[in-house]
């Protein structure tokens, strides 16, 4: 039955970050001081005291220990801290998201007896999916429309000694969360093919260089991880390899929704005090047009990625045929993408000067939107990805 | 009809061509990547582009300078930014006020302040006009409100006017030489009608330079903060009749009808860079063995960047031959508004193609993005549109 | 609990009206007998086989003898009809809704009782609200943020003689279904106020001039009616004035998405047979693009659209925490008017010059489309009042 | 660099504008209503507009015409198209194989077919390129591929080419006397080796005339079928060498590239129609008492209407003149894929702001948006813009 009407435990949640941002992220995320250097480092009293709240074991069922959260409940999340600050909001969604699969469905019992306690009980206690290398082979660009290589080759080899140990070496590049990580899921080579392994942060052999801050063009953590002669007991290898299991594009919307509706409600805020031509702005058509577009901008932007975020935790509906069986997630992301970047550059736009000076916060949700907007490939990728699924060709 | 131009105009924007090619874009991103906002402006570079005339360029032959016309000025506004925006404009804000010495000064005042222009390398210019409360920042003044307006007080005393308040977001504000600053001499009645211009040296007793804003673009041009405490500024330095400043005509193209070409010209230097890296990635940079030219999305994009590009282009040249020929028309207005929008989605469709490498965005794309947004607050925000739109539409 | 899958009903009832689309109506819809001619006839035997399906009665409780719709069934069926034919669409759309308004709610028992069978028999009884007159005050424009005045002016008076019989005098304009309706329900200006009275067409004193078919800009039937001396029993009054009961945006932006949907379905299927460069149309970057935005445009519109739908049908949600507390239905006619536009023209360009073809139904699609971007007061007025929700303005 | 316009081409600026204003503007809308459109043609007008000399405009002097150069055909047809598009381009239609016969005729055939051309003032030109599977609608040929190209089969027979075969959407295909026919002389190689061009009078015996297309804008410019049966074309008629008619340099601003030109021009009118109209409006609509221009949302669009405008007459003054200096760049491509765009969004601006006035579109405002969708297939679809992008990337 058709209802959009969250439940209790979700719209308590959702209280619960919201206040915690007003009181405690939203006052040190737009302080001046944190603003104005190019690469401030990444707030981890915030993250700590966020995870203090759970919401680092969100999705982990609440039998496990956690809060039992689905991704749109992750997206609610999501969305909420990223009013306040988006670094944090990324860290802690990439560790809750992760955590929800891992200790869920990969891992098996003696892992997750082994692992889960220690999780549970560490609020500095990250994950990190190391799977992505230099060269992403998985863009569309010319070969649209074109019959696809399936081979996706992995330089990152795992070995196994005599002792049943596996031998890692190789190199990851761009890992999320990479810097605060405590527990690394790799993705490795072997001859026979594809594994995930369990590589705790503290093996040997592992060496974690954080992406450049300034410039580095990401929101929260970002690090490439070099595996020398790591070595890991034969335990740690998880019995599934089921990569497509790892999927948080509507969270990583959500986010950019937050980092909008940021820029938009100090937008707001501002127009209200601001005086021009006798009035304050808001009251001029022009500034309320504007304003109002932003406002639908935000709402169809985040009624989409909740969309989106619900087909992910009911896959089996498209049979149901109440959807169009287009990438839901695809659609979410290139729509939410450009509106939440227009977003952000009108309401900077209502600051006149103030939109571009780096001790202000606009600049900052521009930036974090513009990120957003091209990340990886672009949109266009992913527009190709829906092109194909239109025209029905695999 | 004649598109082309005269052998010294050639000549000028060969010379433009040359320095921004050999000077300027080997520093570019390395000056804007200067954390300390003030200590981005690089003086050898001024002394070197002064050299060769950039920086008196618009003072007439007979008082020393190069006297060249308008459309050899928007030919070296944009062949500069071209290379780097910022210097570019660092250049030109000397223009700005050139014209207005050559417009509205006596010929004592010309010999006293012209001299030791032309005979420094290193001597800029600059306007005190916009407070916390007036100026580019506050355009539309309700007509008539006493509240409204430059605050910054001016009283004789004898001789002198003695200042007192603050400027805000004065470009070079924190390294011009000398200052035309806009003064409240008269609160009784509208701003309006008592509003008066003064020259001010930056070594007036009782003026300090207060902070250097921290832009996100435009890094190289400085924007600063006036304070007078007392000031003395000799009677002997004012420009026109007292209360009189705002009363000049709507009608010459010097001064502010200069600042609305001089945005258009340099954002056109903006796209041409823009599309020359675009179109240089496409036919470089390949994926899979393709080169990015053979893919649809990308050859749409370059063709759409060249068309606005050129667009503009051809409308900055018309306005700069109605400035030379005294026409008075809207379309300053107008190409200033068309290059907000130009230099935004030719900079942004530059960053699309960019995203076809991967990995973080390139450094020097990202600097044209975070350049062209200031153009939101200078030339394209809602109040300089309804401004134009007003002289339309009367 | 969040949940967008539609219940067995809805999915029933979807399937069967698809079906009948296909079957019954495109066939003759895009004939092109019936598309090239300037002003073809409303489809009268289309819109009865429709009624004879039982979507006239939709909204009526299946206790009364209806389906039971809500709001966002009617959506649904309104896109699936539209589909084939937005003129079948609107005008069952309108009787639907209506009827559900008007029987469960608005009339007392003798009355419905009187009514129902006849409606409920009668295949061709359609409805119709006269409420419209020739100028509407209901438009922000100038007032944008200045204090309302409440005081909406009806023209068309009803005065009771001494047997207690209304007297109706006036002229209502460009009232939907005024050529097919069996009862009008009439707002009229009292002595004592507004009234709301049954008036069955067959009445003495009414006149019914259908709006030029071609030109007129509207879909489905429209018509001017006019009261002179039109004498109604008492009995006929309605005990509430409730005019905001009678809400319909989110039916009419259905019917959109139907017409642009096929506008899609149509480019789709010749982008797959339409063979330019040695291969079909769809296989180019270029043109799957274009297909990609189209989809996405419609899926988000459909998103918002059943969200502000599911509100008007369940009003307290905005109370339970979850939604924002802005217009829903203005979102969802702006954004998705403008995406839907979009999309019938970039459907239309997949088809060259048979895209501007009378003959073909591109044009028509395209038409439609622009008429419900372009209807009532358009945009900005719908725009104007989000933004006094954003500001609080009342 | 000098915008002026000399004397002469002031002169027929002004004549193009008063026929505009006198002759064209009264009948404009009257004619495009007309339901058969095969009746759509004024002669009268055609014979009104020959007298002052715009049919045979391009015409060398030498050759009894009036020689005028780009600039000034530039110029007349934005005068014409601001009166009524479609018959502007009735008239430049013949200019287009004008330049055609002056670049690629014979001596002889000149003499044939310039006199009664000249003499008699309802003499129009066609062109017969398109085919179901060739031509304007199908842009990208496949190089190489047999199947491609024209399928109008032309073989010799003494010396007379024998045609077989159909030709699509012909301009002037109903009215023209005289045609530029391209054939298919050649079936064993590609057709851009084995293409012809002929000169085909209308009175051809084995020609007729087929349907005339019925289009949803431009209904005053008829398109039309041409039926060859054993159709009989003198030798002597042919232009160039058999089989060479692709074989044209891409260098002269003849044939194709002036057609460039045209649409950027024609468009250029319908933008200052559109300009004019809402200017017209916003001064003297008022709502409730207050004049539309009044509303920054109505001023916002004026403005940007006027700014895209004059954009658009820079671009195209410019090409206009590169073309009389036999300058070769993508500028003419440009200008053209331009004027889509801006021609699409001015008269979409201009019914926005006819929205204001309630009711059914003002028809003339709906002609403006029905003749500017047009452009999307004739000068603004992806394969127009890929064509000139793959110029300037090349």
């Amino acid at each position: 039955m058709y209802n959009l009407n969250l439940n209790e435990e979700q719209i308590a949640i959702r209280d619960t970050v919201c206040d915690f941002v007003k009181n405690e992220i939203t006052p040190v995320a737009v302080h001046p001081d944190r603003l104005e250097p190019f690469d401030p480092p990444l707030p981890s009293e915030l993250i700590d005291k966020a995870a203090e709240l759970g919401l680092r074991a969100l999705s982990i069922s609440e039998e496990l220990g956690g809060a039992g959260a689905d991704i749109l409940t992750c997206c609610i999340v999501a969305e909420e801290l990223a009013v306040g600050d988006a670094d944090v909001a990324s860290v802690l969604a990439e560790t809750a998201s992760l955590a929800g699969v891992l200790f869920e469905k990969l891992l098996n019992k003696e892992q997750r007896e082994r692992l889960l306690p220690v999780f549970l009980e560490d609020n500095q206690y990250h994950i990190a999916l190391a799977n992505s290398e230099a060269k992403s082979d998985t863009w569309i660009g010319n070969n649209y429309h074109r019959s696809k290589t399936t081979s996706s080759q992995i330089n990152t080899k795992a070995i196994q000694d005599k002792n049943g140990n596996w031998l890692i070496n190789g190199t990851k590049t761009r890992i999320s969360n990479a810097t605060v990580a405590k527990l690394f899921v790799v993705q490795a080579d072997t001859e026979e093919g594809q594994i995930l392994l369990l590589v705790p942060t503290k093996s040997n052999g592992i060496k974690v260089n954080e992406v450049d801050r300034d410039g580095g063009w990401y929101i929260g953590s970002c690090g490439d991880v070099t595996f020398t002669d790591c070595m890991i007991p034969a335990e740690n290898i998880i019995d599934s390899n089921a990569m497509d299991v790892f999927q948080n594009i509507g969270i990583s919307c959500a986010i950019n929704v937050g980092v909008a509706r940021a820029a938009f409600e100090t937008a707001v805020e501002y127009s209200k005090i601001r005086i021009q031509g006798g009035g304050p702005i808001i009251e001029h058509q022009a500034i309320g047009a504007k304003l109002a577009e932003v406002a639908i901008g935000l709402e169809v932007a985040r009624t989409i990625i909740w969309r989106a975020a619900w087909t992910s935790d009911n896959k089996t509906s498209i049979s149901e045929g109440n959807l169009t069986g287009l990438p839901l997630n695809n659609i979410a992301h290139i729509s939410s993408a450009e509106m939440l970047y227009k977003a952000a550059k009108d309401s900077a736009e209502c600051f006149g000067a103030m939109g571009v000076m780096r001790d202000m916060p606009l600049q900052k949700f521009i930036h974090q939107t513009r990120m957003f907007l091209h990340r990886s490939s672009g949109n266009d990728d992913s527009k190709l990805q829906i092109a194909e699924a239109v025209a029905g060709f695999e | 009809m004649d598109f082309s131009l005269n052998e010294e105009q050639l000549e000028w924007q060969m010379k433009a061509r040359k320095f921004a090619e050999e000077e300027i874009k080997p520093i570019s991103l390395a000056r804007d990547q200067i954390a300390n906002p003030a200590d981005t402006i690089d003086w050898e570079l001024i002394k070197k582009g002064s050299k060769i005339g950039f920086r008196t360029a618009v003072v007439s032959k007979e008082q020393g300078g190069h006297g060249i016309d308008y459309v050899t000025q928007a030919l070296i506004m944009a062949e500069l930014a071209r290379g780097d925006s910022a210097m570019s404009k660092t250049f030109s804000q000397c223009w700005k006020w050139s014209h207005l010495i050559a417009a509205a000064c006596t010929d004592e005042q010309r010999k006293r302040f012209l001299k030791p222009f032309l005979d420094d390398d290193t001597f800029v210019l600059g306007s005190g006009q916009t407070e916390a409360n007036s100026g580019s920042d506050n355009r539309m003044p309700p007509v008539g409100d006493l509240k409204a307006g430059p605050r910054l007080r001016a009283e004789l005393d004898g001789d002198f006017w003695v200042l007192n308040g603050e400027k805000q977001f004065i470009a070079n504000g924190n390294i011009a030489k000398l200052f035309f600053l806009t003064v409240r001499t008269d609160f009784s009645v509208p701003f309006t009608d008592g509003t008066t211009s003064l020259l001010v040296p930056w070594d007036t007793p009782g003026f300090r330079r207060g902070k250097c804003y921290n832009k996100s673009g435009w890094r190289f041009y400085q924007n600063g903060e006036m304070i007078f405490e007392n000031a003395r500024v000799p009677v002997s330095n004012q420009i026109g009749e007292t209360n009189m400043a705002l009363h000049k005509g709507d009608g010459d193209s010097s001064g502010d009808m200069f600042g609305d070409l001089e945005l258009a010209a340099n954002a056109l230097g903006i796209c041409d860079s823009a599309c020359e890296k675009a179109i240089s990635l496409a036919r470089n940079h390949s994926s899979e063995g393709e080169l990015l030219k053979e893919q649809q999305l990308v050859r749409l994009k370059i063709g759409r960047m060249s068309m606005l590009t050129e667009a503009l282009r051809s409308y900055v040249m018309r306005v700069a031959w109605e400035h030379d020929q005294k026409i008075h028309s809207t379309n300053a207005g107008l190409v200033m508004n068309l290059s907000t929008d130009t230099v935004q989605e030719v900079t942004e469709l530059c960053m699309d193609i960019y995203d076809n490498v991967g990995g973080p965005m390139d450094r020097g794309v990202d600097k044209l993005v975070r350049d062209s947004f200031i153009w939101s607050h200078l030339a394209g925000d809602s109040v300089q549109r309804l401004k134009v739109a007003g002289r339309i539409i009367k």
